[in-house]
């Protein structure tokens, strides 16, 4: 049977195009393949389900042994998060014209041109600023990323990192800015926030993010900017763009270069399969000289009143000038960034305002209502989404409330519980945890 | 109804040898556009609970500028564009050479689907399942490399390549050998091999092509020495060719103590033909997005998978899945580099290559392989055909072909670039290749095994047809697009600060103030 | 990039008024054509079991001629084909008025897919959600028409219109009244008010408009007697007119012993505002694919609802659901005139009209209607500025609104159908309207509430133009399309049993033989 | 706030179209409708969800206290069946263009008529016949309509109904053709077939299905066709497409009108909501005549090479003259149309023939397997996917396998079961039945 992904595989066909090439076999186009680099065997690789019911069944018999977060009440967070995804998301990158399309001109793609150019710029009003980057593969990289450029732009090759981080994103720091770029932490201060640390002119940066890693919203970041333009270094902050319509976009307070995850504007949790990073300076050419990533931007065409899209200042990218370029570019998440712009044009600024306003109010109802039973920590600070309790044992915790059908939290260490609330979780959602608490403990 | 008077008669003639086709042109606004006050896509559950007063410091002090839209405005808007843009599923997209657009089959969007509400960092015995996938997809891909262990984390091809590089200077300060400071790569090998070498540290050294098209072997020996980390190289490289010397381009690089790093983002022509760690090397990378059939998104979510040899094993990213024979468990590496992306990988496309696989088996890989090749060799006779176009360096070739128009050009004035955004009236469109053009007016094509033979035919025909076009009225083809969304673009202004709009707010500002 | 000299300067000058469209055009073959042997789109598992030898007598001889074709192939034919159609959710889909196209949200074909593997005779205690889905959905539609009892079942409008027929025919038997054998409609109902009844075994009598485009009221006196089974009309009917007697048409059908239908199929502009029963009518029917919201799907499925007094509730057709306060049940009436479609109705219309209810409630439904009325008379305000337009009887309308180009076709010669064609050169389309055209030269919009006062504009502004257009050079616009997937089609030899083709089969053989 | 489906419900923009129209209100718009008439009060309906999440919560809620046959083995059939559908058909028709178009020209709906011009063409290929409607509701319909057809073509009013088909669809025919056609059962033999009944020239048609409710296989419809064709009538046989691949097409042994309905092709059953009805005879004047349904056919345009569609002999429907067309014409199904034209195209002639000796051979095996526990009716004749049982209780049989886990089949009566078996049923499945089956006992 010819398998229906090859068409071509059809004996007749097969034979047909040997002919029209005059090829005995197909061997013959594998003659520069020296015999004892060949393997002459068939791949150990399991039986086939070369029926679509039959490979469904499998899959479903595979996956079906999971339960997910829409089998079980999830607070779990830290750096991936349940908010509600609108169908309308879930739509439009769901086209196969979007989802299966990768890199042709701003002609063909011109679909793809636009739907990112619009991604970038709802991306800049909710930042306020001008340049935002075609995603790149998520936060973690993005932070990387803006860190360097920092380091570029400055020439300076020390940065300081909150320590308020995750350590997975600290982790792919270090690795990422290992070979030249030395990474120095600013210890979390008692209410939560980042220390104002001691600096000097050896630095490119101070990063924190805000919220951080405990769900804190972050408070001197006028403060923070002042110093490290005093310095001579660049404010880096990482935020999520969920939370800013109602938290102050980073560059009113003086943010250099922005950056963070977009999986929390309409993409799913994916198991962790759906992150895309943004980063975003003002429109600064030394600054966007450093961007590694495609900028599209709006090109006039031949008639008037059409708008064309093309790749701004191109000549930045490994694409042009390989390892001359800055860092590298290639496939990263465009599709998110599509599926963001959705999300962000769905919202607009209202039910950006209002979803802000829902997580804080639910995060401090929750705040509130565990803090009957347990330890809130940063009880003082304003928490976005997230926030952390100290209990006797976060395992013997979590095991209680997985049994009780909940995922309780993250545990950062053996006495502490990341427990991450969005607009998804009902005040009644909330009360059910509270009280499965309170049993477990 | 009235029939009006005859003026057809049937039956309908046949087609004429080229598609008349035109895309979907809406000519729609920029979103912002479409906005208008107090409008929304979607509401917002109230609170249900006290407001939260933010202090002045972070409070947001005027709302963002977003667009106001009903629902069913945001998605007219996106499906219309949506309509403007090519893809595999409506073209024959075998023009991106490199990039193996292949049929991503749609029941596997369905498995994706299923992994849609996991989290992360659920208790390990509630994801079993995916876990098992992972562990599964590993090993397959583990014998389809012959390497011991395989990551599937990283988000793409170029991340794979980053996050070996990241393996190799692990590996070598492990063992004090920190000096070695230079990654040589070849001038066929995709850029990002180049780029990220540098990202990570490395002087790069290029091989150019030698007579025969292939990395020449004596510039491989005098570059190589005590300063060798690596050698990162693509094989067949974007050319299309084979290299036969391979083994001995690994044992040189062996012989000085360097490592050697295949890239296979695209494998599609060798699957279980031939294997990386058969011919020496110690680590490669797979892009799951090409060879493995999960979609190109516009240009990501993607996949990597990072192979490696067994004393490479403990410096891979973590976690890995581990299986005591009973329960699959995350671990980490012992001398693991650490974290390249948030989590374990980018799950939706893992499953997808899974079940790609799992559709095919052994046998149905080898057929993907054969009929790739097949396919190539195909549509290179009929290429090699077009007066004017050309395959540098004789007719062997694996899975894919760089071709070159220089004849054409020098005749008429016309690149081949222009002739891409041509042939694309007729609903095709290609890439020229990756700069700098080492072949003169390059394109380059892959038609993989998705495609058939008449589908090669009408993509040969539309370009022969481009290139006569191009000798009848060189200008008629240089003023192209006629039949797309859009018409001719005036790049310049795109790399002048002063113009440039990276952003809406950018053109409002500069341009529309 | 090597960008070439500037043609052209930022900003781009603003959009010209009228969107300069074009639709995909694929140019695509038949499928038959695109068959090659040997090749499939997906596999069937093996029998796992000895084969069934068949008797020759019912064995099929030869294999059916069915296109052989690669699963890509298949897809992407039909993509192709998706993208040459319009629907609601890429155009301004005003003008196909009576049919209510508005938004289907996109959230609720996630809930109809819900249902898709539920089987209709499972264990009821397996299905007591759907169950009672269906039973506050018929709670809703009750109150929402003032009716004692909803039936789902149908499958259509039409379809509930023949049903709410055989209720009123179930009706008349059991009072011995058989001899009742008349049924009265307006020519402004739609025609399967006439034709249901035709089916059903009734005479059809036909109230043609009076001066102010109402039904004859006096025409009813003299229909109505003693071999009235029913009226079955339509308010507002197709003119967009609400009929302010028709409490006093129910009446006198009343009167005579007969029943009154309201065919409710659009009740788009006055849900909330006033409902069948409050008028007196004993049955009345919605389509749920009109006001209801779910999606018309290329012409179905759809689904309708009939609603009826407690009177009449015994005859509905069974099953309906129960409830018990405690658990819902399949039950039968009493008197039921048995099945009008398979099991209990189209159910993931159903459940999509049920999740549009519940998306706006009573206020949100107000709004609907209201909304929908004011974007009917914002753009028949619109349409009255274009020379050449009128809406017969002055200037009340509900929901819709019947218009004529009768004064434009007489000073060009440009019928209305032509000018529909053309203006789907602007990427909107419309539907003349019923035959026979009463109205000269018809057209029929109906905003609904889905569209904003931009769509509106646009709308407007398209046919002012083509008006213009018709005027300035009427051959232009009949010469239409140019925009779209095909050009002028000669419909000539689909009236002629020796030229049609209803199938390629048919085409074949009489055409490429 | 303004609801996101109602764009001009905000506020501003309704003032401002008011004051365009020159309207105070509103309620000018409802002047006709008098005041007696009008609901002076809020509907009386439950609150709703507006924030899309919160309905989804809500359906999640309601409609996840059902098991489907997703969630259980299921062997119910009886008119609805669990064929596989592969993924492409559900693609295709959930795009956005075929899902939401309705009932434009064949200019901008070209899409539309296309694909509704090959399912017609190729159901035309597995029935040999060369005229087949755009589908009709469901194949009770198209069976009352052939029936009706044959009445209005041979202009007579008394048809042969075959007992062997299901109850319900009995009750819509006697409703649908009750008031001027006169139905006569024929019995059921032994065998599971129609019994070969008397006929004379009164009789329009004899209607008979197969396979039939039993699963039964008619093998004498060539006899039929004469004897029907002797006395003037025509034969008109219900046939479900998907047996098509192996079993004989109707035409093939004279069948005049062949009907039934096409949810085996490509449909989930989706409680019943997937049903369309097909209609086919040959193209033979007369009785095209008496089709109500669209029927769409190719047609020239101006320019060579390019086809167009229309609708052939448009004159016969109630659109072109209302109670003067034959029945009625409207919304039908026609997705399903579609739906199915993808099904056949996927298959092919080979898929075709390998799901019926699929079904073929697993109903077999079925059969065999449950007769080594019950008594399996009919059992010398060639089944197709159904077979019925004789057991002690239908009712304790099916509630023992529904604790099992499975949905055994669907009762007849007391005492005989209807089970039905398709592809996607494995032998492992039906092993689990068997032993289901004897356990229960
Ligand atoms: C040979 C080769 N290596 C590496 C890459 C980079 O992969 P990615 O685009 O996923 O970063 C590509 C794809 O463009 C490639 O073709
Ligand atoms: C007023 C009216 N009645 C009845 C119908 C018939 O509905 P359907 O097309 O669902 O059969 C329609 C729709 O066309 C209609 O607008």
């Amino acid at each position: 049977m010819t398998h229906p992904y090859i068409p071509n595989a059809e004996p007749g066909v097969r034979a047909e195009m040997l002919a029209a090439i005059g090829a005995a076999s197909v061997e013959e186009f594998y003659a520069d393949i020296p015999a004892e680099l060949r393997l002459n065997r068939p791949l150990d690789l399991p039986a086939p389900f070369v029926a679509e019911q039959d490979l469904v069944r499998h899959m479903e018999g595979l996956l079906g042994r999971d339960t997910g977060t829409d089998r079980a009440l999830s607070f779990l967070g830290h750096g991936c998060y349940p908010h509600y995804v609108p169908a309308v998301c879930d739509e439009v990158n769901s086209r196969s014209e979007f989802l299966t399309a990768y890199a042709g001109e701003p002609y063909e793609d011109h679909g793809r041109f636009q739907a990112l150019f619009e991604y970038v710029s709802m991306m800049g009003e909710l930042l306020e600023m001008d340049v935002v980057n075609v995603p790149t593969y998520d936060g973690f990289q993005a932070a990387g990323t803006a860190l360097r450029m920092a380091c570029r732009y400055t020439g300076r090759s020390k940065v300081l990192v909150s320590a308020a981080i995750t350590a997975d994103k600290l982790s792919k720091l270090r690795d990422f800015l290992a070979p030249d770029v030395e990474v120095t932490l600013a210890p979390v201060g008692r209410d939560g926030e980042i220390a104002v640390p001691g600096l000097d002119g050896s630095y490119a940066a101070i990063y924190l993010e805000t919220p951080n890693v405990y769900g804190v919203v972050e408070t001197r970041g006028r403060e923070l900017a002042d110093l490290a333009h005093a310095h001579g270094a660049l404010l880096v902050v990482g935020a999520d763009p969920i939370s800013l319509g109602v938290l102050a976009p980073p560059a009113s307070y003086g943010a250099d270069i922005v950056c963070g995850d977009i999986q929390s504007l309409g993409i799913h949790q994916n198991y962790g399969g759906g992150h895309a990073g943004y980063i975003a300076t003002h429109d600064h050419e030394p600054l966007v000289a450093e961007f590694p990533s495609r900028l599209f931007g709006i090109a006039p065409t031949k008639v008037p009143g059409e708008y064309g899209f093309g790749d701004v200042f191109y000549d930045r990218t490994s694409f042009a000038h390989r390892e001359d370029g800055k860092e590298w570019v290639g496939t990263a998440a465009a599709l998110w960034g599509i599926t963001a712009g959705v999300y962000l044009a769905l919202m607009g600024p209202q039910g950006m305002r209002e979803v802000g306003e829902t997580v804080l109010a639910r995060t401090r109802y929750a705040m509130d209502a565990l803090a009957r039973h347990v330890t809130v920590l940063h009880p003082g600070a304003v928490h976005f989404r997230e926030f952390a309790v100290e209990v006797p044992s976060s395992a013997a915790l979590l095991a209680g409330l997985r049994e009780r059908g909940i995922y309780g939290g993250v545990p950062l260490d053996g006495t502490t519980v990341l427990v991450c609330v969005t607009e998804r979780h009902s005040i009644a959602d909330i009360d059910r945890l509270a009280a499965a608490v309170q049993e477990t403990l | 109804m009235n029939p009006a008077e005859s003026f057809a008669k049937l039956p309908v003639a046949p087609k004429p040898p080229l598609r008349r086709f035109h895309q979907a042109r809406w000519d729609e606004p920029i979103i912002f556009e479409l906005s208008s006050p107090g409008r929304r896509g979607v509401a917002v559950p109230e609170p249900g609970a006290p407001a939260v007063e933010l202090p002045d410091a972070v409070r947001r002090a005027a709302p963002p500028k977003l667009p106001e839209m009903s629902q069913l405005h945001v998605l007219r808007h996106y499906l219309r564009l949506s309509q403007e843009n090519l893809g595999v599923d409506l073209n024959i997209d075998v023009g991106q050479g490199t990039c193996t657009m292949k049929y991503s089959p749609k029941v596997n969007d369905r498995f994706a689907g299923m992994v849609a509400e996991l989290h992360p960092l659920q208790p390990e015995e509630t994801v079993q399942g995916v876990l098992e996938l992972y562990w599964r997809l590993e090993r397959m891909l583990a014998e389809i490399s012959g390497m011991a262990r395989v990551s599937l984390q990283p988000g793409s091809g170029s991340a794979a390549i980053y996050a070996n590089i990241a393996m190799i200077r692990a590996y070598h300060a492990s063992r004090g050998e920190s000096h070695r400071d230079q990654v040589i790569t070849t001038m066929f090998s995709h850029p990002s091999n180049a780029a990220c070498a540098k990202t990570a540290g490395y002087e790069v050294i290029t091989l150019m092509p030698d007579a025969e098209g292939l990395p020449d072997i004596e510039a491989l020996r005098a570059a190589v020495g005590p300063r060798t980390a690596a050698l990162m190289i693509t094989n067949p490289e974007d050319t299309g060719i084979f290299n036969p010397r391979i083994q001995e381009f690994v044992g040189l690089v062996h012989e000085a103590g360097g490592l050697a790093c295949y890239d296979q983002a695209n494998a599609n022509g060798i699957l279980g033909i031939t294997r990386a760690r058969d011919a020496g090397f110690d680590l490669c990378h797979f892009n799951l997005h090409k060879t493995f059939s999960t979609p190109h998104a516009c240009g990501g979510p993607a996949a990597g998978a990072c192979g490696v040899s067994e004393e490479l094993a403990p410096f891979l990213p973590g976690p890995v899945v581990g299986f005591d024979g009973e329960t699959y468990r995350l671990e980490t590496p012992a001398a693991s580099i650490g974290k390249v992306r948030p989590f374990l990988g980018v799950t939706p496309n893992i499953v997808r290559a899974y079940a790609w696989i799992m559709a095919l088996g052994a046998e149905g890989l080898r057929q993907v392989a054969e009929t790739a090749v097949l396919n190539n060799n195909y549509l290179m006779h009929r290429i090699l055909d077009i007066p004017g176009a050309s395959a540098p360096w004789g007719r062997r070739r694996v899975e894919q072909v760089r071709y070159s128009w220089q004849e054409l050009t020098e005749e008429t004035g016309v690149h081949s670039e222009e002739i891409g955004v041509r042939a694309a009236d007729f609903g095709v469109h290609y890439w020229t290749s990756h700069h700098p053009y080492v072949v003169p007016e390059p394109f380059t094509l892959e038609p993989t095994e998705s495609y058939s033979k008449e589908d090669l035919d009408e993509y040969a025909a539309i370009l022969a047809h481009v290139a006569s076009e191009a000798r009848s009225d060189p200008a008629f083809v240089k003023e192209a697009p006629y039949n797309q969304t859009v018409h001719k673009i005036d790049m310049t202004s795109l790399d002048d600060p002063a113009e440039w709009a990276p952003t809406w707010r950018a053109y409002v500002r500069k341009h529309l103030a």
